[in-house]
């Protein structure tokens, strides 16, 4: 770490997260080698919480994560913010609700499998309260997890007659990435997609001009 | 020197430093973006003159990387060869005498290809300066925090279904990469099915197996929640209750 | 405000925006009788910047609106708070975004003629998902062409204030040709992020600038 403190780093973090953050987590972003252990993480919260007490800027601890939130004192203020641009789920948020679509009833573990990283009770609680996911039972292993399925608004909201009218994974997977792979194939030459209709119609691009479907070699 | 084989032929004719294994060699062909990239690399490697392209040299280069690419048949583009034909016009056009009009001077016939490998050029170095300049989510992040208990009226975000199996696409990635997990097991309309047999069991008690089946849904319906219960049986999340042969059959959740 | 520090209300409001503000939606968190203008709202943003010297984070302006951002210091430990790598694009994708940035307003037919290979409908499309550039119209020629230019997302995914921000394209001539005058630089780019719609309005850099004299022998 040498000159960067760890307060700051713990800090940036909880900024860039967008999300809360457990000790778990917080100790991730570090090398194993030279990794904090718990009790220096908290220390270091402890110091951040202390730098931000004169600020607009606190420290919570919800279920054993962290995060920062605007002090009440200047609601009067924030509550004027009205977007412009109308907010974005993240990218975890999306892949969650992907994965609950697809591999319905499934319990936030087995999302998690599935990501490879933490799923938040933030991001459950989001999709929850949009109406998009519901939680449909619990599963009979220790811990008893909940289950979570999509509804009826998930489907209205996204005009899927059942969630049989989502592509098939076989295709999602034969895609080819935008951005990953040399794209500089003339389309011409591969216009030939394997997948037909796979690309859905659904696909709302405006780009100008003609866009053939992707060509997969 | 040996020759250096691709696919069994000796390649006739070889820049001197293509002294590479074909699978490296492959990797560097396919980096170049384009025919202008290419004779830029040959230029600039040579510390050529780009005022004074030697050009019978430089198209001869060039050919022998086209004919490479064309022996381990990487999808050539057919620019390559558009570039290949007006090399050689200028070349022809070099050696013819150059009639000697009063006044204005005659063009040199290597002066548009100078000019769009110049402009090229630019936009060449200006995206190796885009990409070293900071990015998004690689060198910096943008600092937000929570907003709650603001009761602020925010509009809620908008997904497309674009949008969201892109966002898929990103996990198969790197599920594909870390294991191999089983995403998708069933028939998406019998994991559906499986989401609305749980939300009608009652959470507590039974319901009749019967009761699941719809049959106005006709065959493909029934064979779909039969499935679904089949699957849901597997996963412990429901059981099957019979309490003496050919009784109703109950179902009631595990939860 | 009272007690309240007008520079603690811009920090608390910029972490709370989630996106770039202006000094108009700055000032609209105020009631009118004591809305500050737009000299008060950036001797306070001033104040922010200098009390951030110090943190992780610093005040970066993008098209006349502020945002807050992690500094670049700390990127290798942030790095790890997703477990998706940052994407990589490929050279064809970003010449193309690069001739797009100087060039705009253009066509895909000048990008080719520039690239000197076609720009596959791939590449396109990956700029638009990733919202880097946008149709801004047709050009008048048969055909009519689609016209595209970069967004405010490209600027903000750039750290860029605006786009004459950009490293000039002519430092390289410059270097190369000496006694050749830099003539590329994107002066109109600064009169652009003057009119506030840096969005749409393009660089109107003419072509590449004068043709390099081409030696005769």
């Amino acid at each position: 770490m040498s000159e960067m403190q760890l307060k700051d780093i713990v800090y940036a973090a909880l900024l860039a997260a967008g999300e809360p953050l457990t000790l778990d987590r917080l100790g991730a972003l570090f090398d194993e080698d030279v990794r904090p252990d718990r009790e220096v993480l908290r220390a270091a919260l402890g110091e951040l919480e202390a730098a931000l007490a004169t600020g607009p800027v606190e420290l919570q601890c919800i279920d054993k994560a962290y995060r920062l939130q605007t002090r009440i004192a200047f609601a009067p203020w924030l509550r004027r913010l009205s977007a412009e641009r109308p907010p974005k789920y993240s990218r975890a948020t999306l892949e969650t609700l992907a994965i609950i679509a697809y591999r319905q009833p499934v319990t936030r573990g087995e999302i998690e499998a599935i990501r490879g990283v933490a799923v938040s009770s933030e991001i459950l609680k989001t999709l929850m309260q949009r109406e998009w996911i519901r939680q449909v039972g619990t599963k009979e292993v220790p811990g008893r997890p909940a289950l979570f399925g999509t509804t009826r608004v998930f489907l209205e909201y996204f005009s899927l007659t059942s969630l049989a009218d989502l592509p098939p994974l076989a295709d999602l997977r034969a895609e080819r990435i935008p951005g990953e792979t040399a794209d500089d194939t003339p389309e011409d030459a591969g216009a030939v997609a394997a997948d037909g209709d796979a690309e859905q119609a659904a696909v709302t691009e405006e780009a100008a001009g003609p866009q053939p479907p992707v060509a997969d070699e | 020197m040996s020759a250096v084989l691709v696919h069994g032929e000796p390649l006739a004719e070889l820049p001197p430093d293509l002294y590479i294994p074909p699978d490296a060699l492959e990797v560097i062909l396919e980096s170049f973006a384009g025919p202008l990239d290419l004779l830029l690399y040959l230029i600039r490697r040579d510390n050529i003159d780009i005022l004074d392209i030697p050009i019978a040299e430089v198209t001869r280069q060039y050919m022998a990387y086209v004919e490479v690419m064309k022996a381990i048949k990487l999808e050539l583009a057919a620019e390559y060869l558009v570039m290949a034909a007006a090399l050689a016009e200028i070349k022809s056009r070099m050696l013819l005498p150059r009639p000697q009009t009063e006044g204005a001077e005659e063009e040199d016939p290597r002066a548009e290809l100078v000019r769009r490998l110049l402009e090229y050029e630019q936009y060449r170095a200006a995206v190796e300066r885009i990409d070293a300049r900071p990015q998004l989510g690689r060198d910096f992040w943008a600092a937000g925090i929570g907003t709650e208990g603001l009761d602020q009226e925010r509009p809620v975000p908008e997904v497309s279904l674009e949008q969201l199996l892109d966002a898929l696409r990103g996990v198969l990635m790197r599920a594909d990469a870390f294991a191999h997990h089983r995403i998708l097991r069933e028939p998406l309309s019998v994991r559906e099915r499986m989401t609305r047999i749980l939300e009608t069991l009652r959470p507590d008690g039974f319901t009749e197996f019967a009761h699941l089946f719809d049959a106005g849904e006709g065959r493909l319906g029934v064979v779909v929640t039969f499935l679904a219960v089949l699957e849901l049986v597997r996963e412990s999340l429901i059981s099957l209750v019979q309490n003496e042969p050919f009784a109703p059959i109950h179902v009631r959740s595990c939860a």
